[in-house]
């Protein structure tokens, strides 16, 4: 009990804190209801995956600066194919861009792998070389997403046995973010893979020297960094129904989620869970301060100061912990 | 015997850069036999058990496994090889608990658990994260690993080294038994007692070279440090401090006392006082405290209750520089915890000169040099690579950690455990260091696991156990069947089976570098 | 221990050992083999203009990059420092208007030491992560910008004479803003190298706790680190506002990434412990002239990036390479 | 005293324009008094991110929704749920492709083709131009650049001797046209996407010939064309006072009064110093107390009625 209070003690207050902005959401719109849960779930979706990417490779002790711009790649990609193509075209589109996502990420792991540079250097070339390569894949922001892609995130499935009632707040976005994490993370978690990952991540040294083949648990991180990223760029592409080359607000936002999720940046620790939760809180943050009406200018330092406060909170009480 | 070697290495170079880590080491080891390897600090010993385990690839050389031609690259093929080792830093993942770093290595559980608890540690939990495990029971947990997949040899660098000696008994015992079931194990040891009750034979190294293989008879201890040392043989003779001395010591104030120390669970109520030009000695079993006290003279802890007093005046520590500031200087046990690995020698002795807020400006490089320079050639800190203290050997990083005090000046030196892992030449010197401040009028307190160095080092012992000073006495009553006795806990004078230390017939020929100390 | 033979080795092996002495030597080549591809691209290209314009640029970017380096050596990062730029630069721009030039400067460099010290508190006393302390004062800094700029809109800008004099002015052909940063470069590299203070960035990046039993108390270290990085960043935003001579809120903002790259390239360690301050310089004049070579190339955008990337990249390795020992 | 709500999302901040547009959106809201609260998005963000915002006006519950899109097709699923909610909703600057959203935008394209044919017509019809576009991959970039090729093809004697990315920066543009400058290769004029008044600086400063050069009407640049000597130059309209014209419509749609079609462009002018008449258009538009970075065009006839004091203060209903 007390490794799971001390492991899981971040993410559960993490949990409790986003349960209270909901319930403050609530006093602020009593209407809001579960159709704007379900769009704040849409909004979650590729930060989500973003935040999923880059905590697969801080976990494994490294950084990944080129997250947004595989997005960004991922989804003009998609994008493009699907333009003027069939519904059933869009079948094949998705597994070949998901499988050009962990290529791609495979290719980081190994230019780190080979080259020596830092990651945050290789990713941050990558970030570049990414980025234009979207740019010539599409040159302003087009492209379409087919019907049933988009339909896949919007509105619910009626779950047998659930009332409606409740089924109502269980919106197809987030079966769709829990299904494509739960098949990749689960059984990830649980392998000597993912041991691995945590590993390499916490001591390099030690790992090698226990046996972990270290270059290819980082080149395989890498590649599960990018295939999370590529289902962030479909994400995008599901949501907007086209795909743009300039890479959103996801690099910061990524690593802003990891570090608020319980991820130390050292690498080594945590899980996915704490980062997702945290944009969850972050995202409902900012639905609370547009249905305040906030003056948009200070949103920013609303934002800047939570982001701070809680990771200060989380440092003072971790200080407190140790004495 | 003419039984093929288990293990056959020869010719085996390692370079890093400009430095000759090895140059022509060899080493073949028999089916049955606990293997020592010997040599002093920076000899390349650890060097060549990371070369014959796959962490570290050689430049030349040529391994032999069974006899057959193998190239180990990696850890996990020496693993397949049969070969496993226990290296002289802990390799558990820190962040992993013990149950999923045994799942990384393929560790079956059952039998690291049987090997756990025959080394001692009986309420291991194994749900524990490594990082939160103290670094001795990580030391036999890495060890227990080892066991559990059966290897054919097991590589142990210093492996007892950092251990208290209820622990390093139970090692002992494990190691010698696997020389018995037809294994073979390559023990590395800077202390002759456990050589002379463990080891077969025995493999020299210096400079990298392989200097001579003897036969482990009584009285061979003289010829392996002949060999080890080369020319430079050194016969020290660290005297205890004179009956005058005592006297002396005995009527001025004292330097530092305590007073009813208490911290958490871990201290409750250790008083003493330390004279100044005093060399106390504090023995412990692992875990009695002595980890607590030490961080909280040097200001790393606050203590919950008591006081501590230096020149009489009760102090109050925050932080390591208020101990500094009243002249108390804390050399870790653990030397990766005091030294910035990839700075040089030098700027790793001057930490400290910069450490106050008013000397954050230029500094005086001359002057710093003259420090420096003196305190390197007091400790005689081998300077081949001193780019960077990660590139200096064990043995040459720990003698880092104390020269910064002696540069630095300080009146009294808190060191825990400081000959963890030197050779017998350097760690005379580390006596005769130790002595030689107590005899400027400095003070020490100096917490050791080998109890043989109390009695070269020390005037006075004090024993703690289960967080209290249980005895102090001078040091003519401390002889190592007395300590370990009051190690435990038990009354002085009391009699009792405490394990193959005691066994005069395994410590008696523990003379060679021993001259006289014993009453 | 005897004293390794001195061997005959072999001229590359001898060279390059020589190279791994001196790693500014690897760097200036690689700057001189990316002038040469321009000049041979654009004969006629490498002038004294260009060259003055060259530095001109690279000198905001070089300072930023020393925040870089200095914070980078301590295991930390100040993604503050384009936000923090911005700031005294608008502010600067904004009240020299109506207020007396000293008092303008007071005014822009308050928010400089303001956001350092928050900066340096949250790192050093709470423990936040620098990357994530930065990023949350540069977004509150940016905020404040924001706010800030529509109490000054009528009031409108303009550039002191002074600072467009340092930012773009050349006396012989040569960029005034080297007077300024030629002797904050030396106080940087005399600072990192032979002062306490220097030191302690090197121990503290390579081993804190160590630091800690010598006495030092990190919090101090930190804290004056980062408020010394803010107070670059914000002489930087008036330096480049004199340069650039237009007040836009997102005015160094362009340079932060850049900053970092141009300090790794340089050969800082991003974990901390290890690097140093030329090295970052001749990395942003790298840097500067890559952007030059790219603006030249006849070629769609994408591609430029795809280029500028694999540059990076190649050079970065090599480095490495060429540095690196065994 | 107002009845309504209006939200607003926009996706650019930190930019003069967009933060005109905004304050214009908040005067025009105050000086109609129909306003009673406002509801902004303003943040630097992607189509999904101004989805993710349109969402929450709506949960928010406003009754018209004014947007200046990321993307004409990336935000249409949002502002068709925005529709089927019963909310107005007016796209500002950019068209979007969403059919029940009112439109009110500047033109582009004919933003770009305006200023090129005059900057080809002053060139001669013959020569080199530089040409120096906005952010790659943004859609008004693109739109604009189809009205440059548009007059580029009118002119077949005229060629591009250098096409960059600005990245609507002014570090970067200023560097950008500083290595160029130095590389010594002649032009007979420079076509920018409104990074304007940095260009002339640089060519000020580094004294090269002043060639023809046309812009955007951001105060700075129109100050320039008056005071730079031997500059000649235009300044095309882009008034970032259209977020002002998007809420008069939206208003003007609650009220009952649809317009006749769904879209409304706004037609940009050119003010030049070529001729004593665009001389003194310039000078009317002259605003030498505005930030550089705004344009002069804060307002438009017709569309917004707020003062320009209002619209410098910057001040919204309830405020
Ligand atoms: N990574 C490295 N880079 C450079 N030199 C190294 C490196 N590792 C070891 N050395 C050098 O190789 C020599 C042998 O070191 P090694 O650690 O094998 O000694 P050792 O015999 O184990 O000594 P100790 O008893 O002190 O542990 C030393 O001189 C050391 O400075
Ligand atoms: N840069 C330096 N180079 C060499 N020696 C130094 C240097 N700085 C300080 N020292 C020496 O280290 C010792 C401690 O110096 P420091 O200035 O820290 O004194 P302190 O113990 O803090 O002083 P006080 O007791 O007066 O407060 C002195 O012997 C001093 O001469
Ligand atoms: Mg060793
Ligand atoms: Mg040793």
């Amino acid at each position: 009990m007390s490794h799971f209070l001390r492991r899981q003690g971040w993410v559960a207050s993490l949990f409790a804190l986003f349960v209270m902005l909901f319930i403050i959401t609530r006093l602020i719109q009593p209407a809001y209801g579960s159709g704007d849960f379900g769009s704040l779930v849409r909004a979650v979706l590729p930060y989500a995956f973003a935040v999923a990417a880059q905590t697969v490779v801080v976990i494994a002790g490294g950084i990944d600066l080129s997250v947004a711009a595989m997005m960004a790649l991922t989804s003009v990609t998609a994008a493009s194919m699907m333009n003027g193509a069939s519904e059933e075209y869009a079948l094949f589109v998705v597994p070949f861009v998901l499988a050009m996502g962990l290529v791609l990420g495979a290719v980081n792991g190994l230019l780190i792998v080979v080259t020596r540079v830092p990651d945050i250097v290789v990713t941050l070339a990558t970030l570049f070389v990414l980025q234009g390569a979207a740019l010539l894949v599409l040159d302003a922001p087009g492209g379409a997403a087919a019907e049933w892609l988009k339909a896949l995130i919007s509105g619910t499935v009626p779950i047998p046995g659930l009332p409606d009632g409740i089924d109502a707040w269980i919106p197809k976005a987030l079966l769709l973010l829990i299904i494509c994490i739960c098949i990749i993370w689960i059984p990830l978690r649980r392998s000597k893979l993912g041991l691995s990952i945590y590993a390499i991540g916490s001591s390099e040294l030690a790992a090698f020297r226990s046996g972990v083949p270290v270059a290819r648990t980082r080149i395989i991180a890498y590649a599960l960094s990018g295939l999370f990223a590529a289902f962030g760029g479909l994400a995008l592409t599901m949501s907007t129904g086209i795909g743009a080359p300039i890479p959103g607000p996801y690099l910061l936002a990524s690593v802003a989620a990891v570090v608020l999720g319980g991820v130390a940046l050292g690498g080594g620790k945590g899980g996915l869970l704490g980062p997702i939760v945290a944009v969850f809180v972050l995202r409902l943050v900012r639905t609370d301060l547009t249905l305040l009406a906030i003056d948009p200018n200070v949103t920013a330092i609303i934002e800047g100061a939570i982001m701070v406060a809680v990771v200060m909170f989380g440092a003072f009480i971790t200080m407190r912990g140790r004495q | 015997m003419t039984s093929t070697p288990l293990l056959d290495a020869s010719g085996v170079a390692k370079n890093y850069g400009a430095v000759a880590a090895l140059r022509n080491a060899s080493l073949s080891v028999l089916p049955g036999e606990v293997h020592a390897l010997m040599g002093a600090n920076g000899a390349g010993k650890s060097t060549l058990v990371k070369i014959l385990t796959g962490a570290v690839p050689a430049s030349a050389g040529r391994i032999l496994i069974r006899g057959e031609a193998r190239d180990v690259r990696s850890p996990a093929a020496a693993r397949r090889a049969g070969l496993l080792p226990v290296y002289q830093e802990p390799s558990l993942i820190p962040d992993l608990d013990v149950l999923s770093n045994l799942r990384l290595t393929g560790t079956p559980v059952e039998p690291f658990r049987a090997w756990v608890r025959e080394l001692g540690i009986p309420d291991l939990d194994i749900r524990d994260t490594a990082r939160d495990i103290p670094l001795a029971v990580l030391r036999v947990l890495d060890l227990a690993r080892a066991l559990a997949v059966e290897p054919d040899v097991l590589l142990l660098d210093e492996m007892t080294a950092a251990l208290p000696a209820n622990l390093a008994e139970k090692v002992l015992e494990v190691v010698r038994r696997q020389g018995d079931s037809g294994r073979a194990v390559i023990f590395i040891s800077h202390r002759f007692v456990e050589i002379s009750a463990l080891c077969d034979r025995a493999t020299v190294l210096r400079d990298g070279e392989t200097v001579g293989v003897v036969d482990i008879v009584p009285g061979v201890e003289e010829k392996i440090v002949e060999l080890m040392l080369g020319a430079r043989i050194v016969k020290t003779h660290v005297a205890a401090r004179g009956a005058n001395q005592a006297a002396a010591t005995a009527a001025s104030r004292p330097r530092l006392g305590v007073r009813n120390l208490r911290f958490g669970t871990k201290l409750n109520d250790v008083s003493f006082d330390l004279a100044d030009g005093e060399v106390a000695g504090v023995v412990a079993l692992e875990g009695q405290g002595q980890d607590e006290l030490f961080a909280a003279l040097a200001g790393s802890i606050r203590p919950s209750a008591g006081a501590i007093e230096v020149d009489g005046q009760p102090v109050k520590f925050t932080h390591p520089i208020d101990a500094i500031r009243a002249g108390l200087a804390y050399v870790p046990g653990d030397r990766a915890e005091a030294l910035a690995m990839q700075r040089s020698v030098r700027e790793n002795i001057a930490l400290p000169f910069s450490a106050a807020l008013r000397n954050w400006g230029p500094i005086n490089m001359r002057r710093e040099r003259a420090k420096v320079v003196s305190a390197i050639e007091r400790l005689r800190i081998d300077t081949r690579a001193q780019g960077e203290v990660q590139r200096l050997s064990g043995g040459n990083q720990q003698k880092v950690t104390i020269a910064r005090w002696i540069a630095a000046d300080a009146r009294t030196i808190l060191c825990f455990d400081p000959t963890r892992g030197i050779d017998v030449g350097t760690k005379q010197e580390i006596y005769k260091l130790l002595r030689e401040l107590a005899g400027n009028g400095k003070s020490v307190l100096f917490y050791t696991s080998e109890l043989e160095e109390v009695q070269r080092v020390c005037d006075r012992v004090i024993v703690i156990f289960g967080g209290r000073v249980v005895d102090i006495f001078p040091v003519e009553e401390a002889d190592e069947p007395a300590l370990m006795r009051a190690a435990y806990g038990l009354p002085r004078g009391a009699k009792a089976d405490i394990g193959i230390l005691a066994d005069p017939h395994s410590s008696s020929p523990e003379t060679s570098d021993s001259p006289g100390t014993t009453p | 221990m005897s004293t390794t033979a001195i061997q005959s080795v072999p001229l590359g092996r001898r060279l390059k050992r020589f190279m791994a002495d001196r790693p500014l030597i690897p760097l200036i080549i690689l700057l001189v083999i990316l002038v040469v591809i321009l000049q041979i691209l654009r004969p006629g290209i490498v002038n004294e203009r260009w060259i003055a314009n060259t530095i001109k640029f690279a000198i905001p970017l070089a300072i930023l990059a020393g925040c870089q380096t200095m914070t980078m050596l301590t295991g930390g990062i100040d993604l503050s420092v384009g936000t923090v730029a911005t700031m005294s630069a608008f502010i600067m721009a904004t009240q020299v208007v109506n207020q007396d030039p000293a008092v303008a400067f007071l005014l822009a460099m308050m928010p400089a030491v303001l956001i350092g010290l928050v900066n340096g508190i949250g790192v050093g006393v709470f423990r936040v992560h620098p990357l994530i302390m930065t990023l949350g004062t540069s977004l509150i800094g940016t905020g404040c910008l924001q706010v800030y700029q529509r109490t000054v809109i009528a009031s409108g800008a303009k550039i002191p004479d002074f600072l467009a004099w340092l930012g773009t002015g050349l006396t012989y052909g040569v960029p005034n803003a080297l007077l300024l940063f030629v002797p904050l470069a030396a106080l940087i590299v005399f600072t990192l190298s032979r002062t306490g203070f220097g030191r302690l960035l090197y121990a503290v990046g390579d081993n804190e706790h160590a630091t800690r039993l010598s006495g030092v108390r990190y919090w101090q270290v930190i804290s004056a680190l980062y408020v010394i990085s803010s107070v670059l960043a914000g002489i930087t935003g008036l330096l480049y506002i004199g340069l650039i001579k237009a007040p836009s809120l997102s005015l160094a903002e362009p340079l932060v990434l850049p900053s970092v790259a141009a300090a790794v390239i340089g050969g800082t360690s991003i974990f901390g412990g290890r690097g140093g301050y030329t090295g970052t310089i001749i990395g942003a004049l790298i840097l500067t002239v890559l952007t030059t070579l790219l603006t030249i190339l006849q070629m769609p955008e994408g591609a430029r990036r795809i280029l500028f990337g694999l540059i990076v990249l190649f050079v970065t390795a090599a480095y490495l390479r060429i540095v690196e020992e065994r | 005293a107002g009845k309504y709500t209006i939200g607003i999302s926009n996706t650019v901040q930190g930019n003069g324009w967009r933060e005109e547009m905004v304050c214009a959106m908040k005067a025009q809201a105050l000086a109609s008094g129909e306003v009673a609260k406002l509801n902004i998005a303003h943040r630097n963000t992607d189509a999904a991110g101004q989805l993710e915002d349109i969402r929450n006006l709506i949960s928010a519950k406003v009754d018209a929704i004014v947007v200046n899109p990321a993307d004409p097709a990336g935000i249409k699923a949002g502002l068709e749920e925005a529709t089927k909610a019963g909310i107005v909703v007016v796209a500002v600057d950019q068209a979007v492709t969403e059919p029940s959203a009112y439109i009110i935008s500047n033109n582009q394209e004919q933003y770009a083709y305006l200023g090129a044919k005059w900057l080809f017509q002053q060139m001669g019809g013959k020569g080199e131009v530089f040409y120096m576009r906005g952010a790659a991959g943004a859609s008004a970039d693109s739109d604009r650049d189809k009205g440059f090729k548009k007059a580029l093809a009118e002119f077949p004697d005229v060629k591009v001797a250098q096409e960059v990315f600005t990245g609507w920066q002014q570090d970067q543009a200023k560097q950008q046209i500083l290595s160029f400058l130095s590389t010594g290769t002649p032009i007979n004029g420079i076509w920018t996407s409104g990074i304007d008044n940095v260009i002339v600086d640089a060519l000020v400063e580094s004294q090269a010939p002043l060639v023809p050069i046309v812009g955007a009407d951001n105060a700075g640049f129109v100050g320039q064309l008056s005071s730079v000597k031997g500059l000649v130059g235009a300044a095309v309209t882009n008034p970032g006072s259209i977020g002002g014209a998007g809420v008069t419509l939206a208003l003007q749609i609650l009220d009952g009064k649809k317009p006749a079609q769904q879209t409304v462009l706004v037609e940009p002018q050119l003010w030049e110093n070529a001729t004593e008449e665009g001389k003194a258009k310039l000078k009317a538009a002259a605003d030498p107390s505005l930030s550089p970075e705004w344009p002069v065009s804060i307002s438009i006839p017709d569309w917004t009625t707020y003062t320009k004091d209002q619209i410098v203060a910057c001040k919204g209903p309830g405020e």
